[in-house]
């Protein structure tokens, strides 16, 4: 099972040792390997932080872009070829600080793309600033009393915006992480992981053990049924965000066929010409 | 008979003033005139004055004539504005509702006609609009079997009821007694052809100039005056296997399209001044990390929100200048609607030989000016993909030795896109070396800052401004609109005429050229429509000769009209 | 009952006639005429758009910025002077297409302000562009085959950024809309009331006629408790956000004490001097 | 004895590597000395190296010296990058866990030092930096007391845990046989007062400014190399009934911080490069809409991320020409740290005279290095809040009357902030009549613009540009903290020397004192860190005089050496 080196470009991170990036880094290779996605077909995306740095390490086609745009960056890729992989990655500051918009109408956009945020409720990259997703009296280098605004929680959110595929998970819990984003990866339509990864240099609250003795896995409610969106709502408002696995997967088919539809080509796969005939009729419409 | 003719149609806006010009411009190209037509309009939907100013020609025209031969107006604030304007033995047309303070002589024909009593009495207010088309191609005596057969063609996909209201107007429109001499009529020159010719906007030039070249992915924020750029597209791009997709603003459309041209289809958005602005910081990522991709620009009146439905060209410096650190793009600036098509082809060209981002610049009178073109030139439709490797180039290389940002002579790299076996590589908008990898090295951040404006260097060499010669020791430079302005003054003196050209290439400028043009003239007068002279700036930032070059702008929301240029000319 | 003129500055709007703009602008003046706020303690903010003109007709301070970016604006002005009223007003496509990402924020940093969506789903000054808020199908301009995406409901996403107080209206609720404005007004903390506000012009299929069949008003619902989010969250995800009246307002006392404190002064009264003494003192810290 | 002394700490980043050099600049600047210090660091945080160097004399320091005197080594990278610089005679300090390849001899002193073991003992790994620092004092002679005092200081708020392992660490680093012969030791001559100096960067000075100049609103979003600004801020602001406010992205922060200002408060906002870019669209807005607002840059490589943590001047041109549409702002540009503070207060000033936006410049090197400052002056505190009408004038206006945007002779309208009395009135980024209220009038609209650029030509000619003569005929020119390189270069050679410049204000530019310059000296030298030689175009487009005006650029990353200097003031 180390075959999942073959997504590894042998660059060591320049993340934290103990940094809770590492796990996602290898979520994501295992993931790949598990469903052999030829290297050349997969392209990770990230945005700008230490989550950001993710893409410089897979072997793969990867884009390392500007802060908060990876969701429109990937979604410029899928659309330009359907037949691609596209992961996103991103850290809590790039998708849902000034990130927000664009995720959000990633969202109910719902292109076939896996989203994995790399949560650890803080900024690590400028060195431990607040983030919107850091708890309320959260203390950092910009919030010296305290952080004073509600938080936002990414599932909720996600929920609220449309999301046809919603899953939660843990830097410390490898195998949900992988078995998520395989799913993630195999759903039709959007998938949005939120993956809590803490900061150990930044982060003195939002430790291993702080989501350990916090998180709970919805696998465990034995009535719960991920395809239940007002079940999962609740779920999520209940534990204020705090649960793991398979949140919400939507039963029906997907219905946006901007990229869905089997029988048109990637539009990378066109054909540019168009021809004298199609050009003269094209002219007409002017007359 | 005259050669040229213009006229204004004016009311409140939502009348279908604009829709009427349109039609009547339509009618007149398929009889083989020219026509070009300036809009006036505000930035609200319905009520205030909008209008559209026409110039019918036997050849081609460029720009409205400054006087009028013929007001039709459908409010009293389209007289008062354009009173002045009209010629000695003018003819004013006008809705009978409307209370008129303006008398007749001195030539001075005054003419009610019942326009929206004729709509009212069709069932439908907005069969005004063929009541306006009818009345005015009685005046300018277009035959009756070409008007009838433009509504048929107009109204055949409306519904029946539709199509029945308007029948009616147009008839009793045609039956309408006008009782007007047949010396206010007036009358064209027999065109020199008869064959029909396109009516066309700048921004749908564009448009069909990119979907010719390829492009296939268009990712855009609605702004006027771009906004026709992605409608047209949202029309043909699915025909052709294409997306449009109006997204959550201008920020996530070029980082889309910057996406898409990653990722090997060519892609573009388009927006105005505003959106300019926002896009800034993703340009520079496109620039850095060397992704082909096109950003079109109508320009409207900044800073800020502005005049959004008004004429500038102030967005020069910021295309030129503008956003953090230092990176190349290539601007292109067409001046006439066929260059529009035309640079929209080569735009896509550029952004794939160079891999950076290319910006193609119009104004609002050239984005939106209604008017006839020559048939556009097929052959002039080239793709070519610069250094995209092929998959068989692709199958020989080795992956972990793959130099995605090599540093040749040219800076140019061999490139390659998702999908491609043994091609793949990171992309950073980091600095970074040749295999895209981040990097701090100072030795390698030199080294590939150098390469990257290397690579654009030769285009500086060439020819990229459009000169017209007429023995004049004097050139009158200029770029988009202005052009065709300067043009038609030109035409309408004997001599002695100024030389005149249009800057189609702003950035790299090329300083080679514009040398030898200090060198051969005695003067060059920049006219340009801003308020801190920004072309003429970034000409004597490159090139010095403060004293040669001399600055004409005019930054009121208004373009040159052509007695400004021509009095400019008898300054000389 | 004509006082309310006082709030109005005489100038005729450039809407068309019959936009359902119109009555929210008489609804602002109404409220505030109610809540007898003196015209220059008021602030009225916009953005771009149809909407974006309100400002331009309201007797009192006011300020039309860009497209966007009203929520920043306004909680700058709140900001700095606690103690004005500041209504922010604008566009669907405003405030949830460019500006979706202030609005959330707006809303978890919950400063007393009061937001008015002017909800037309369609994009006005643009001349009927798709809006995020569109449903899908809808066929404009920009979406000649229909709007692919799934539409946001503001009133669901709102709650899930964490609103202290949402409420909706119509604009031909004029009583309601106007008690909705007035308690949104007194809500201490940030209000948001989504107004369904009919583009006449471009939006031919939500008419007024099409409001009035589809909307319910949650106080018909005897057992409905405007203060329990998670009903409120059930009951925007049954109507589909067709919903109208006091949604959810929180019981609790505001906890965002950056402008609530009454201990402290308005930044505007601050002195602005500090003493040579506590400048030395300040000089100090970096000795 | 020596007047000034140089030495670098390198190690892996995380391991308060920083955090020693700063905390030696303070010993030594409570001791009378000088110190300047350059930080080189990576865009990671913990591991790569990292280091600080540190150059101190008995007078004034304003840039590092090139060569070295020690070197203070926890990593071997550190000695393998600066082992070149190393003075002949110099000392190697190092952690005895390294291996080391460079041999003693040819006067090179190498001693190994228990950090690491002395960190291990101490019971918390973080001690490392308390032992580096004992040690370099000891080499450097610094008096025993001043250490403890300063140590005990410093981990008085600290857990007794961390106070406790932190004694244990520094005892046995006082304790500990060094071993080193006397003229090893490094012994700076006595400063010439004993007087404690303050210790800074340029970022905490632009914000102790703006505190004491009566901002009290910032909202700010976190950005490399600026943050420091709001943190500062975020600190000092409650103590003063003030709001620092970490928001969702920059476009917000600036939006905010206009909010704040339209509404009286004098508010600001930091960020670099890539911030800078999304404001474009909101700085257009306030100018337009003449609120005041200042904006600090501290700019880093770009474009797009660029190498976050490195050096760069290229944000000018944007800051100059950026932004669509035509609008006014001022930009300072302070080259000390002492300017930063004054340039802050005067920004506020200009602010709300001129009721513009004013753009606070400075670069990596000035906005982060940590470096010994003279007391600032609490004289130079003045506020002066322009043209804001009192209530008691306002209770005399009409309100109906009110002319918020008047068009007097100054172009500076008198001017009302909510909540004043009769002063209510709208404000529109839509361009408008005096009265605010939204306008297409031709006339208006160049009315206004011609105001909006009327007001602040006035500082077009007063002098902006500090000038320090030497009876040269060359003048080296420069901004932000390339004037301190070239001042050290300057103050290194004999003779001839050259004159030195830094421009304070980039916009307006100083025309009139640049035109005199540009009389009075045969060469001007610019130096600037850019690719684009945006400081040297922006004076050339103003100014001509390409063959008088030369350009020397760099733009690896790095600021200029001492060396580099010299050389260049070697060719003349
Ligand atoms: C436009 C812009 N603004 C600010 C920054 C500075 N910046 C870099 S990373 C970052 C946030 C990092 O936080 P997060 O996204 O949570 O990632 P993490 O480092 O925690 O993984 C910021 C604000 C930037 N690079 N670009
Ligand atoms: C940055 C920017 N992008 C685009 C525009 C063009 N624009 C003006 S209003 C508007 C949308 C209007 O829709 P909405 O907010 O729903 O307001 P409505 O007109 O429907 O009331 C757009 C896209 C602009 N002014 N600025
Ligand atoms: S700072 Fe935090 S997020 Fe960044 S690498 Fe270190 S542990 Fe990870
Ligand atoms: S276009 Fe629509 S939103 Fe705009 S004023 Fe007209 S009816 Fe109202
Ligand atoms: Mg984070
Ligand atoms: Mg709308």
């Amino acid at each position: 099972m180390t075959s999942f080196k073959k997504y590894s470009n042998d660059i060591s991170p320049s993340w934290c040792p103990g940094c809770g990036h590492y796990s996602i880094l290898r979520g994501i290779q295992v993931a790949a390997d598990k469903l052999k996605i030829p290297n050349e077909n997969l392209v990770v995306t990230t945005g700008i932080g230490c989550s950001g740095r993710l893409s410089g390490y897979v072997n793969s086609y990867s884009f390392h872009g500007i802060h908060g745009r990876v969701m429109p960056l990937a979604q410029g890729i899928k659309l330009a070829n359907k037949e691609l992989t596209v992961i996103a990655a991103g850290g809590d500051g790039d998708g849902f600080a000034i990130g927000t918009n664009h995720t959000l109408h990633a969202l109910r956009r719902n292109l076939n793309i896996t989203y994995i945020v790399l949560n650890n409720q803080i900024y690590g990259l400028t060195k431990g600033h607040t983030s919107p997703l850091s708890d309320q009296g959260f203390v950092t280098k910009s919030t010296p009393e305290g952080a004073e605004d509600i938080p936002l929680r990414p599932g909720v959110l996600s929920l609220s915006a449309g999301a046809t595929f919603l899953a939660q998970s843990f830097s410390g819990f490898q195998q949900q992480m992988i078995d998520l984003i395989v799913k993630g990866i195999e759903h039709e339509g959007f998938s949005l992981i939120n993956v809590f990864s803490p900061c150990i240099t930044f982060n003195k609250t939002n430790t291993y053990q702080w989501y350990r003795e916090n998180l709970v896995d919805v696998s465990e409610d034995k009535d719960y049924d991920s395809s239940n969106s007002q079940m999962a709502m609740m779920k999520l408002m209940e534990t204020d965000g705090l649960c793991t696995g398979l949140i919400y997967q939507q039963n029906e088919e997907n219905t946006n066929d901007l990229i869905v539809d089997v029988d048109t080509k990637a539009l990378v796969n066109q054909d540019l010409t168009i021809s004298q005939e199609d050009f003269n009729h094209l002219m007409k419409g002017f007359i | 008979m005259k050669n040229k003719l213009s006229f204004v149609i004016g009311g409140i806006q939502g009348e279908g003033i604009v829709s009427a010009g349109e039609s009547i411009i339509k009618i007149l190209s398929r009889l083989g005139y020219y026509a070009y037509s300036a809009r006036k309009f505000s930035s609200r939907i319905k009520g205030g004055n909008t209008a559209i100013i026409i110039t019918v020609g036997t050849e081609r025209v460029i720009a409205v004539e400054d006087k009028l031969d013929i007001i039709v107006a459908l409010d009293q604030e389209t007289i008062s504005i354009y009173r002045d304007k009209l010629e000695e033995g003018g003819l004013i047309l006008h809705d009978e509702g409307i209370e008129m303070d303006v008398v007749e002589g001195n030539g001075l024909k005054i003419k009610p006609l019942p326009l929206t009593k004729i709509a009212k009495e069709s069932g439908a207010s907005i069969t005004k609009t063929t009541a306006i088309i009818t009345f005015l191609s009685r005046i300018l005596d277009i035959p009756k079997e070409m008007i009838i057969k433009y509504f048929e063609e107009r109204f055949s996909h409306k519904s029946d009821k539709l199509l029945q209201s308007n029948k009616t107007a147009w008839e009793t429109a045609f039956e309408y007694d006008i009782e007007l001499d047949d010396k206010y009529k007036k009358q064209l020159s027999v065109p020199k052809e008869t064959k029909g010719r396109p009516v066309m906007i700048g921004n749908e030039a564009v448009a069909l100039g990119a979907l010719m070249a390829g492009c296939r992915l268009m990712p855009a924020y609605p702004i006027t005056p771009a906004s026709e750029v992605m409608e047209y597209m949202g029309k043909v791009l699915p025909q052709y296997g294409g997306i449009m997709l109006q997204v959550e603003d201008e920020i996530a459309a070029v980082t889309m399209a910057i996406g898409g041209g990653y990722a090997g289809v060519r892609s573009m958005t388009a927006t105005s001044g505003p959106g300019i602005s926002l896009m800034t910081e993703a340009i520079g990522m496109a620039s850095i990390t060397e992704v082909p991709v096109v950003i079109v620009d109508t320009q409207r009146v900044g800073p800020s929100t502005g005049m959004p439905t008004k004429h500038e060209q102030s967005d020069l410096f910021t295309l030129y200048y503008g956003g953090h650190g230092d990176y190349p793009t290539i601007i292109l600036t067409p001046s006439t609607v066929e260059e529009c098509f035309e640079d929209a082809i080569e735009a896509f060209n550029l952004a794939e030989k160079y891999q950076c981002p290319v910006i193609l610049v119009l104004d609002l009178d050239l984005g939106l000016s209604i008017q006839t073109i020559d048939s556009l030139d097929y052959c002039k439709i080239k793709i070519e993909r610069g250094e995209l490797l092929t998959n068989d180039e692709l199958r020989n290389i080795d992956s972990k030795e793959f130099k995605r940002f090599i540093d040749n002579e040219t800076g140019i790299s061999p490139r390659s896109i998702p999908g491609g076996v043994n091609g793949f590589h990171h992309v950073t908008a980091v600095e970074h070396n040749e295999k895209g990898l981040p990097t701090e090295d100072t030795t390698v951040r030199k080294r590939m800052i150098e390469k990257r404006f290397r690579k654009i260097e030769p285009l500086q060499q060439q020819e990229h401004i459009k000169v017209i010669e007429n023995g004049s020791d004097t050139l009158f430079l200029a770029l988009g609109s202005t052009f065709g302005v300067i043009s038609e003054a030109v035409n309408l003196v004997e001599s002695p005429k100024v030389d005149i050209a249009a800057i189609r290439m702003l950035r790299p400028l090329p300083i080679k050229q514009l040398a030898n043009l200090l060198k051969k003239y005695k003067d060059i007068v920049v006219f340009e429509n801003n308020y801190r002279k920004q072309l003429y700036a970034i000409i004597t930032e490159a090139l010095g000769y403060h004293d040669k070059i001399h600055s004409v702008t005019k930054y009121d929301g208004t373009s040159f009209s052509i007695g400004e240029i021509t009095k400019k000319m008898g300054e000389i």
